[in-house]
């Protein structure tokens, strides 16, 4: 067994030396099929940052009578801490609304200066939960709090809320579009590669076929150049995308935190960094595995031409 | 040893290979196999190679049946056999000495028995001054020696060579059936496909003569 | 030539379908290359309506004093006339502006009621050029226009200006990187599919080269093979492409025009489309031709065994 | 017709495949080259082809030195040529007829033409009967005869053939040496390598003999 191993390292090292044009290749092919998979994952984790934020911002106004009396506003507290619907809320006083429009509007801080007495009622902030942001749901929460005593007035914004829904619906499709093109595209490039390993091994294969070696000794070359293969392929995209995020956050970074209101510009998990390095080689290894055994079958994988011509002159 | 009985193949086509064709050979025979070109020496080498699976009839070698064998069990013979391919069959991106040895490593051989090995059987067929060159450096009937020295590199003890002589010159084809002669002696059953009449005559062993698949005569 | 030419698509057609999973692959890795291309532009192009909709937003509020002289504001009209920086800008009076906050802030149209007199003041509201939206530009547009007589205050939202700067040089540096990507990736892709060609066609072309055949013979059914498949990827791309935006439009496009604000969901005009497959067509012959070039001179592109093997025997 | 003065060829690592040969052979000649394994058969053929080229000396056919043709001029001259190959180098992805007509078609004979010879010269070898097989479905001297069959589908003017009858029963060779003898009767030149001194007495033409790449003697 350590022979075999022995065996399968050195061939694969050989091969990889000798097609020094053919291996660098198919790395390099790895190496864009995992690039636009991770850059596809780093720019989904941060706008699940940027959509957090979104989310953050307040969704239903609940204007509250001036009139209201303590047990009334209790009462509403109570109704929006138990619905499964909102995610946190907060009391706004008059006061604090004033203060608001003071900051939020400077132009007409003159016209604010003016007001005989505080015009603005006291609200609640609502912020909903993410699986209850739907259309009917949000209805039917603004139905009830109308009905509450003191309650002068339940607002959302419907365009806003869809516009969020959309965005969020659009994103998702796009996001499964691009990782279905990607899925089939890493696909395409294994089967690509492993048929270009087996031309490469075929002469190999037949003999050790024919001469009746292990298993062990037939695929071990062909997963260890694929693990090999995968893993490097696997390394140089994650330089390259760290490379790439480092420039742009380097560039943008301050910016774009400041404009977008995300907390940091996130690079992936190490884990998944891990993950994407050992997914390289497995994927490697499988794409081995499959040449070995299509190679074996002597069918399908490699076009007709040539499978004719490994059983060639009789 | 081989034990064939009214073995027939065919293949797609319906063209019939073997034809209904029975012969035995014992163990430590050297027998050759003749017949005009198409007669099946090839397919019968292929046979017992077991890369085909008879239409009809029965294979036997060391007593057991060719057909019924398990893919393991095939891998286990195969590694008693020596074969010579009439195309050679050598490695395009290995050296001869690569070509060679590479049969004892991929069978788990030690470093040194392989080199061992390699060495003695190119030493045989005259080309251990070649054995840094690639195949394609070589003459058409240098490839040949050196698919002879693979097919004898392990050992084997039943070698099968498929017109081993194709390429030789007649003082080189005989040189070479001495070689298969001394195998021989130590107790190695050789067959030989060969269309090369003068040499059959001149080594004077067994020739098992086909034609159109079946038997013609037993010189 | 005309029996040349008949010979190549003869060749192409029959190689294609000798080798029809081999075919497969290769038409369905263009299609992929293709795939993400044209995802791309269709993105871009309806990205680029919905920042031109951002743009339409007004960029500069220029408040003009309650006692400006029609000449003064005739002064601050070809004023902004005449600047280069300015795309258009619009007069809004005192009672424009109180309807508009009418209309914005229905909340407060009870407060709205309690002003004395309309405090309001008019202004002009400028859009910038994209050329000049640059934060020095503006701001030396800003000055120049607060020295002009009748003018109480020049606002601009510095921090809307910048994320609209920082969103468009981070979409611009993600274009770049993606479609740096892509056409690292599609180039791959040729080439793997052309090695994988050239093996396919090394025995016919060993023939040819040792028989004298004239070029157009040697080249031209790689040419018409890379020509079919690229023509054949890029049309199943566009297809494909079509059923997705389609799906999506169906989808999702009512609500996307109304939220995003773009006039409509747009696919990729026809010449693009013409454009796509015409390039699919010449990046399928321009592969061909490289791959009969390479293999006639019977090295690099092939790795090394399968050359080896080509001058076998002797 | 071929004139080669003081012909040397050298391949990497210093190996003198042709040493300083000299040798004439006329128009409408049919000449064997003989001379054991790697006494450079093969390589004198390649440099008649020209795939490769001599390090030293001259080597004129048709009174044009073939080292100093353009590549344009190298192509006309291979479409007087007919050459079979020690390793056949069939088309394995085409039918036997496909392999044999693909010369006259990628020379861009009408379709009517590339059938009609293709028949013709099937027939000469034997094999019309196996014209859609491919060759992986052929015995070896099944397909050292399409090899053949292909050298002549484009009525050369001159005929290189390595070795075409190592796969070949006597009989059989001395069937395809006749067929030469006859091509030869209507003009062509014919040049033969081979190591079967018995065909080559039987047949009883010119034997130009090579070991280690000069001339031994010429019968
Ligand atoms: N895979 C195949 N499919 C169909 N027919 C085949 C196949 N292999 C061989 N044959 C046919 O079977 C017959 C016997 O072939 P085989 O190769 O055994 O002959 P052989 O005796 O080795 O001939 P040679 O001396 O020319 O090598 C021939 O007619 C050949 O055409
Ligand atoms: N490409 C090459 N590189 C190095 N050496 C070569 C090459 N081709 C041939 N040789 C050597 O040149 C010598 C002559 O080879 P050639 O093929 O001409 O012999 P040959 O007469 O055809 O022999 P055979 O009868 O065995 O086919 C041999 O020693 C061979 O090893
Ligand atoms: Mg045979
Ligand atoms: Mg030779």
């Amino acid at each position: 067994m350590l022979r075999a191993l022995t065996y399968s390292i050195q061939e694969a090292w050989e091969s990889l030396g000798r097609s020094r044009l053919s291996g660098l290749v198919s790395v390099m092919t790895i190496t864009v099929a995992l690039l636009i998979l991770g850059a596809f994952l780093v720019v989904t984790s941060n706008l699940q940052q940027l959509l957090a934020a979104w989310q953050s911002a307040a969704e239903i106004s609940v204007y509250v009578a001036d009139t209201i009396s303590p047990e009334q506003r209790a009462a509403l507290d109570d109704l929006l801490a138990g619905s499964r619907a909102v995610a946190s809320h907060e009391f706004v006083s008059k006061s604090q609304a004033l203060a608001r429009f003071r900051a939020q509007f400077a132009d007409l801080a003159p016209v604010a200066a003016t007001f005989p007495h505080n015009p603005f009622p006291a609200s609640f902030d609502v912020r909903l939960r993410q699986e209850a942001r739907q259309a009917q749901t949000v209805d039917s929460l603004a139905a009830s709090l109308r009905k509450m005593a003191g309650v002068s007035d339940v607002r959302y914004d419907r365009v806003w809320l869809e516009r969020l829904l959309l965005t969020l619906a659009a994103l998702q499709a796009m996001g499964w579009v691009l990782a279905g093109i990607v899925v089939v595209g890493a696909a395409l490039t294994v089967s690509n590669v492993v048929r270009l390993t087996c031309y490469a091994r075929r002469h190999e294969l037949e003999i050790m076929r024919l001469v009746g070696a292990p298993m062990a000794y037939v695929r071990g070359p062909f997963v260890m150049e694929g693990a090999l293969q995968g893993g490097a392929g696997a390394l140089v995209a994650l330089l390259v995308l760290w490379s790439g995020f480092a420039f742009i956050r380097g560039r943008y970074g301050e910016m774009a935190l400041m404009a977008l209101g995300i907390p940091e510009l996130r690079f992936l998990p190490v884990q998944l960094c891990i993950g994407l390095v050992v997914g390289g080689m497995a994927v490697g290894c499988a794409g081995g595995l499959v040449a070995s055994l299509g190679t074996e079958a002597g069918e399908g994988l490699v076009s007709a031409a040539p499978v004719a011509e490994a059983q060639a002159t009789h | 040893m081989i034990d064939a009985d009214r073995l027939s193949k065919v293949y797609a086509r319906g063209v019939y290979a073997i034809r209904d064709l029975s012969l035995k050979i014992d163990k430590g025979e050297f027998v050759f196999l003749t017949g005009p070109s198409g007669a099946g020496k090839t397919t019968f080498l292929r046979l017992l190679l077991r890369e085909e699976l008879q239409t009809e009839g029965r294979l036997m070698v060391h007593g057991r049946e060719l057909a019924s064998m398990s893919s393991g069990e095939v891998q286990t013979y195969r590694r008693s056999l020596g074969f010579v391919f009439q195309d050679f069959k050598l490695i395009p991106g290995k050296r001869v000495f690569e070509n060679v040895s590479f049969v004892p490593r991929v069978l788990g051989v030690t470093v040194e028995q392989q080199r061992r090995r390699a060495f003695q059987v190119l030493k045989w067929v005259g080309l251990q001054h070649r054995m840094s060159a690639y195949p394609h450096e070589l003459s058409g009937g240098e490839q040949q020696r050196i698919a002879i020295a693979r097919a004898l590199v392990n050992e084997p003890s039943l070698v099968l060579a498929d017109e081993p002589t194709g390429n030789l010159d007649p003082d080189l084809s005989l040189e070479i059936m001495n070689l298969f002669r001394e195998i021989n002696a130590r107790g190695t059953t050789v067959v030989v496909a060969t269309h090369d009449r003068e040499l059959i005559r001149r080594v004077g062993r067994r020739a098992i003569a086909l034609a159109h698949g079946s038997l013609t005569e037993a010189v």
